[in-house]
């Protein structure tokens, strides 16, 4: 039990230690080696999830509560908590730091050392989110994730990224005066805002102003998360948010950023008040709007990275219309497809800023003809097109299938039916940007394009090769599922 | 008690309106802050004693701070804030739709028939206990937070190498 | 007078503050107008915070949630601040309506 | 050494997992050695002869079902053999010997022939896969896994402008996306995805719909007529290699073959039900409408490919009968139509080799300087316009039986199509083979087709003599067993009234086409006698200006048939190229204002998104 709980502290504390060690020794050292030192805490990240998730399956525990500090304070209560689907979020967590560790070497030139504190509280705040037991922790570690995120965006200070910045922070807050609002009438009634309490005490009290109220904070703090999540009809801050900052740091709000902000806090809500129907007619409609107006606007996008954007959003829509079955198979489908997003929306943002160095522009209109040019970012981006595309044996391909499982054992066959089709607009917004990137006639001023090198190579590599064997590895997933008796 | 809590609530109320309605930025904020002061007033006198206190120095004070610095630093003629904002205009509506949501607030109280009471009993005296020994998690939010406003100094505020 | 409790009016105080919050995030075109309505919105919510303490009586706790706001609101109002005095370098005011580089 | 090959043989499951890896394997080596063509040719005659031996060994052997045992939430991976099935595949395997044969040959010192040959070895793995398939969800991956294969050989030879890659792509997924539908409901209705325990579900409620998907992905994968428009496309675009395996041979197997089993096997679908008529009449409207539009093609290419689209209508039609004969004939007409077509298509691109163009405005005479080529084009034309003697007459003459037995009317559209692809191919064949000797300027001087791709051809052109006259050995030997079919159905038709029926069509296309090309001053002039003659020639000049011309009635009305075929082709072709883009494009620029950048409408939107939330969960 010790070893595991030394492995679950790591998760806040390696972040902490790189904080001191970055800023306690020169900034010159510190700049030369900062891939070094953010690398090291990602692999971290990752190698004590996998350790984490080895050793509790091995004792048969479904969730380890555990309590930073304990020495300090005497305490009955568990701050934190690890489950399964926690576990998962931390991994992409990892991953995705990985990923975008291995980018900035090559794009942020400057302001080095403020990049690695950025990022690792952004990791803290990410894991502590998923990893607290307290919905008002929650909404701090939320915070936390929101104003790294703000500061990571406006950091160097062009005019796009401040834009987009300021854009993020005022709808932000929004969210959050929506978020607190619903808490502070949810713990209105309830008196603790602990999930264990939320569980037992909600159920009992439902005399008409506290139904009135609880739904009035049901309504606000979905509200919150959709904002948070970038879901249609309140994505607008995404695109601008994702598409002016460093394509390192996009890959980050992209790739995991809004999964835990917006996803996670569904997901804790959905757990909690999984009676409720509401709830779940609000994530379809949301969901299925999402995917539709995403892909939509996806179509209709000239910039490489505002269009990936608009496709998380299109994707977002996707994992909600999971979460709204409110189904245990949901679930799981829910995390598959974040996983499996994590992994080919980075690959895409990747290959993003493959382009940007080697090309100069992202500018769909500018570009043509790289797939001879660059065949390894070219090759990436089409698994990654076809993962997202959901074509088998790719990651993609089963998470969405999960997704669409779940739809119909949950009574939706017509929801299933309408992911399936929105399916066409991704191929299709996808093929209309390796139409207007790879193929084609190469314009005179990328004729002198090469293939990006070093780490960026190494990764989009790493990424491909991952969808791929993840993919194929796929069904013993589905048995390990079916031997839990989930399908 | 029940006088002073009304009369700093409407007292609120008017000075947050007041704050948002003023076309001088600078009178905004120090209504702001004046709202801000109340709302400790508020606060006391439900008994919250350690929140008012917070309250009052660090949004009263802090924030105010914050404003005026960057109002100042930002020293446009007032006639030209009026022209080039257009606020009058803009707020124009805004008088009518707190009164209209005023009304239709006490409408709908009326007639969901909605009342709220205090708990007979309250504890107020836990507060250090309750603070350090069961928000533990809060406080290391706080710690990492105020870290990225250092930061947040540090990366934005500070002028760039090459403009020197 | 029975239905108007002094809690249920704080309540609707509450929510006409943070409709003037709302109002004015909307439609104010400067920066720092808009900011000013967020803090409005803040109050309000700080003031429901404290309120629902008070109805369910363990006021302890309200009162460890309203002091984190509070420093969080601090911190928040400082990165805003930073981000709009780097637009104002930029642009040479702080109008909002100069921000439409991104869109479609 | 030979006992332990043997015994390993005669176990089936391993020879299973063998067609479906193998040749990915093969083509991954084929792939490799892309530098000598030597090799390249040994290995594929090596690999298509050893998946062929396999495939026999399958077709000596008896029923069986194999699960791999790897279940997942009633997902099982299970193949099975059966008469059926291993018809087809040892069919297919016989056809894949020439065509690969072909395609190396004909594909020397193109630059991606070590890629075309992965795709089209791939290929050949998914097809055996999809025909040994017995789980539906796997035959659906094995038919995706095609669609991927085809995306990649289409876009192979035309990077550039990959418009037929595109069009195929979304016409195909479209397509699947209602076979996987399809299956979907079969399954959920029946309980089951193996089709050996799916056993004639009725076509009620559900299944309904279950089966139109299936049976649409099906034909669609033939090339029927709402999903058609990417083959034509693909005659432009893509290498003729493409042509002679795809729409050509390998896809009307597949599409023919899972239509088959759906129609005999897992659904009752009887002779006279609104069901079988309409398939009836989509098979008859294909026939017509793609002839149509071949009458008027002037690229040989485009014209084959218009033809391949038209005698699936044949089979569509025959199979849509639900009468035993009908279904006999359609499997018969299959066979013939992918030996006659692949034959065909295999001509058009040794003269695309030989001429550098397949436009039959610039070839003309052709017969003498590539005389085997000739009589292989001879042979193949009688066969496609059903001469008597020919394979091709004995199948059509099986379909025209069963249409007549349900309707005259799919009979007198099934003869239309006759008469017109006879029309057609005269006009082909004389201008191409016959007459002076015309060929583009710059071509070197014309030599006979290589061997490495004449001997596919005659090959070809020797079976299709042999299941002519010979037909015991198809219909009765192969496709009796395999279908369970009792009555024997080989020899001369029985009736004569359809045989003269069909003489005289030809015949009339015969005289038509004489009639004509005389009329159009084309090298023949034999008839310019008559014309001169002192009491016919008023009558003839009468006869020019058009007033008593039944050619001219014929083809005023011919061409204004093909009017509304030219227009039918537009419309498909302006709701998949033009309408559903636009609108889509409208639509996201409709979206694309509601996000302009300003942060107030950002604002309006989010709160405006709260608001409906709470309407929703007022009104629940």
């Amino acid at each position: 039990m010790n070893v595991l709980k030394y492995a679950a502290e790591t998760f806040l504390f390696v972040p902490f230690a790189a904080i001191v060690i970055n800023n306690v020794f020169s900034k010159k050292m510190m700049e030369k080696c900062f891939h070094l030192l953010t690398g090291a805490v990602a692999l971290s990240q990752i190698f004590a999830t996998l350790f984490c998730i080895y050793s509790m399956d091995a004792r048969g525990m479904s969730r380890f509560e555990f309590f930073m500090l304990e020495e300090l304070y005497e305490n009955d209560r568990e701050f934190f908590c690890l489950t399964p689907v926690t576990l998962i979020f931390l991994l992409c967590i990892g991953i995705v730091a990985f990923v975008s560790v291995m980018v900035a070497k090559k794009t942020i030139d400057a302001k080095k050392t403020s990049y690695v504190n950025l990022l690792m509280t952004l990791i803290i705040g990410m894991n502590g989110m998923v990893m607290v037991n307290d919905f008002f922790s929650l909404y701090v570690f939320l915070d936390v994730v929101g104003l790294s995120s703000f500061v990571l965006i406006a950091m160097f200070r062009s005019r796009k990224s401040l834009e987009g910045s300021i854009k993020y922070i005022i709808i932000s807050e929004l969210a959050t005066i929506f978020i607190l609002t619903g808490l502070a009438f949810l713990f209105m009634q309830t008196g603790s805002l602990d999930y264990m309490d939320l569980n037992s005490s909600l159920l009992q009290n439902s005399s008409e102003p506290q139904t009135m109220l609880l739904s009035l904070s049901l309504i606000l703090i979905l509200s919150g998360f959709f904002v948070k999540a970038g879901a249609v009809p309140f994505h607008s801050w995404l695109p601008d948010a994702h598409q002016s900052a460093d394509t390192s740091i996009s890959i980050l709000l992209s790739g995991i950023v809004i999964k835990i902000a917006g996803i996670y806090g569904i997901y804790v809500l959905t757990d909690l008040f999984s009676g409720v129907k509401a709830i779940q007619t609000a994530l379809a409609a949301i969901g299925i709007l999402s995917i539709v107006a995403g892909a939509l606007l996806a179509l209709c996008q000239s910039h490489f990275k505002r269009m990936i954007a608009y496709s998380s959003v299109s994707q977002m829509g996707y994992i909600l219309l999971a979460l709204s079955t409110g189904t245990t198979l949901g679930v799981v489908a829910a995390v598959a497809h974040v996983f499996s997003h994590a992994l080919f929306k980075s690959t895409l943002f990747v290959n993003a800023a493959a382009i940007h160095e080697q090309a100069g522009t992202l500018e769909m209109d500018e570009m043509g003809g790289l797939e001879h040019r660059m065949p390894v970012t070219s090759f990436s981006s089409v698994i990654a097109f076809l993962s997202t595309a959901g074509i088998p044996p790719l990651t993609g391909f089963w998470s969405k299938l999960l997704i669409i499982l779940a739809l119909w054992t949950a009574g939706n066959p017509v929801l299933a039916g309408v992911a399936l089709c929105a399916s066409i607009f991704t191929s299709a917004y996808f093929l209309r940007m390796q139409k207007k990137v790879f193929f084609g006639k190469t314009p005179e001023h990328l004729a002198s394009v090469r293939e990006v090198s070093g780490s960026i190579k190494i990764i989009e590599i790493i990424l491909t090769a991952i969808t791929t064997l993840i993919g194929i590895l796929f069904p013993l997933v589905l048995i390990f599922l079916q031997s839990r008796g989930i399908l | 008690m029940n006088t002073i809590l009304s009369i700093s609530l409407a007292c609120l109320l008017v000075f947050c309106i007041l704050s948002i309605m003023s076309h001088s930025l600078l009178k905004s904020a120090i209504f702001l802050a004046l709202a801000s002061a109340m709302l400790g007033v508020l606060m006391y006198m439900m008994g919250a004693v350690w929140a008012a206190v917070i309250e009052v120095s660090a949004c009263s004070g802090l924030v105010t701070v914050i404003f005026i610095s960057a109002i100042s630093l930002s020293n446009i003629k007032k006639d030209d804030i009026h022209k080039q904002y257009e606020d009058k205009k803009r707020m124009r509506w805004f008088p009518i739709t707190m009164i209209v949501g005023g009304i239709l607030l006490i409408v709908i109280a009326l007639a969901k028939d909605f009342t709220l009471t205090s708990a007979l009993q309250q504890t107020t005296d836990h507060f250090k206990e309750v603070f350090w020994n069961t928000r533990q998690v809060d406080i290391m939010g706080q710690i990492v937070t105020i870290l990225i406003g250092g930061i947040a100094v540090f990366v934005l505020f500070r002028e760039e190498q090459e403009n020197k | 007078m029975e239905l108007f409790t002094w809690e249920t009016n704080m309540l609707i105080v509450g929510f006409l503050m943070i409709l003037a919050g709302c109002y004015c995030m909307i439609r104010t075109y400067h920066m720092l107008k808009i900011i000013i309505g967020v803090e409005v919105a803040m109050k309000a919510v700080t003031m429901f915070l404290i309120l629902a303490g008070r109805i369910n009586g363990n006021m302890d706790l309200s009162q460890a949630f309203v002091v984190t706001v509070i420093v969080i609101e601090v911190i928040v109002a400082v990165v805003f601040a930073g981000v709009t005095i780097g637009l104002y370098k930029k642009y040479g005011n702080m109008d909002i309506r100069n921000l439409t580089q991104l869109k479609g | 050494m030979f006992h332990a090959v043997s015994e390993w043989l005669s176990g089936g499951v391993n020879l299973l997992l063998c067609m479906v890896v193998l040749p990915a394997l093969f083509g991954v080596v084929l792939w490799m050695c892309k530098k000598s063509h030597f090799l390249q040719t040994l290995l594929v005659l090596l690999s298509s002869l050893l998946n062929t031996l396999f495939a026999f060994v399958l077709y000596g052997m008896d029923d069986f079902v194999f699960n791999i045992p790897l279940t997942t939430f009633g997902f099982a991976y299970s193949f099975r053999i059966d008469a059926f099935a291993s018809l087809f595949l040892a069919f297919t395997a016989g056809m894949f010997v020439l065509i690969s044969l072909y395609t190396v040959v004909n594909l020397k010192k193109q630059s991606y022939n070590g890629l075309y040959l992965l795709y089209l070895y791939i290929s050949l793995g998914m097809i055996n896969g999809a025909l040994m398939a017995d789980h539906l969800g796997i035959l659906l991956f094995f038919w995706e896994g095609l669609l991927c294969t085809l995306f990649g050989m289409l876009l192979i030879g035309n990077r550039d402008h990959p418009k037929a890659a595109m069009k195929a792509l979304t016409i195909s997924g479209l397509a699947d996306l209602l076979l996987m539908l399809g299956i979907l409901l079969t399954v959920l209705s029946a309980g089951t995805g193996n089709m050996s325990e799916i056993h004639a579900l009725s076509l009620s409620g559900n299944h309904i719909v279950g089966f139109v998907c299936i049976l649409l992905g099906a034909l669609a994968k033939g090339g029927c007529m709402p999903f058609h428009s990417w083959i034509p496309q693909a005659a432009e675009d893509a290498p003729t290699a493409f042509l002679v395996g795809f729409p050509g041979a390998m896809e009307k197997i597949l599409g023919i073959y899972l239509a088959t089993r759906i129609v005999t096997e897992l659904f009752v679908f009887e002779h006279g039900t609104a069901m079988s008529i309409a398939m009836m009449i989509l098979g008859t409207l294909t026939i017509v409408l793609a002839v149509a539009m071949a009458l008027i093609q002037k690229d040989m290419k485009k014209l084959l490919a218009y033809h391949a689209i038209s005698q699936l209508g044949y089979m569509v039609l025959g199979i849509g009968t639900g009468l035993p004969v009908g279904i006999m004939g359609g499997l018969f007409h299959m066979m013939n139509n992918v030996i006659y077509k692949s034959g065909l298509f295999m001509i058009a691109g040794s003269i695309e080799k030989q001429t550098g163009t397949t436009d039959l405005k610039q070839l003309k005479g052709l017969g003498k300087k590539m005389p085997v080529t000739a009589a292989c084009f001879l042979v193949f034309t009688f066969s496609i316009a059903g001469f008597p003697g020919f394979n091709g007459f004995f199948s059509k003459e099986l379909v025209f039986d069963a249409a007549l037995e349900s309707h005259v009317i799919f009979y007198i559209g099934a003869l239309l199509g006759a008469f017109m692809t006879a029309l057609s191919f005269l006009k082909m064949g004389r201008s191409l083979f016959f007459g002076a000797y015309q060929v583009p300027e710059g071509t070197p001087p014309l030599r006979e087709t290589k061997a490495g791709m004449l001997i596919p051809m005659s090959i070809l052109a020797v079976f299709c003599m042999i299941f002519g006259l010979g037909n015991t050995l198809p219909l009765d030997t192969l496709l009796a067993p395999a279908t369970g079919i009792q009555a024997s159905f080989s020899g001369w038709p029985h009736s004569v009234l359809l045989v003269v029926i069909s003489l005289f069509v030809l015949l009339l296309a015969l005289l038509d086409h004489l009639y004509g090309s005389k009329k159009d001053g084309s090298p023949l002039h034999a008839a310019d006698h008559i014309r001169h003659a002192p009491v016919l020639k008023h009558i003839y000049d009468a006869v020019e200006k058009g007033w008593l011309d039944p050619y001219h009635w014929l083809m005023a009305a011919m061409g204004g048939f093909s009017d509304v075929c030219v227009q039918v082709e537009k419309g498909i072709g302006f709701v998949y190229d033009k309408a559903v883009p636009r609108t889509v494009k409208r639509a996201g620029l409709a979206l694309q204002r509601l996000s302009d950048g300003r942060l107030s409408h950002y604002l309006y939107l989010a709160v405006g998104g709260m608001l409906c939330i709470a309407l929703l969960f007022w009104l629940l």
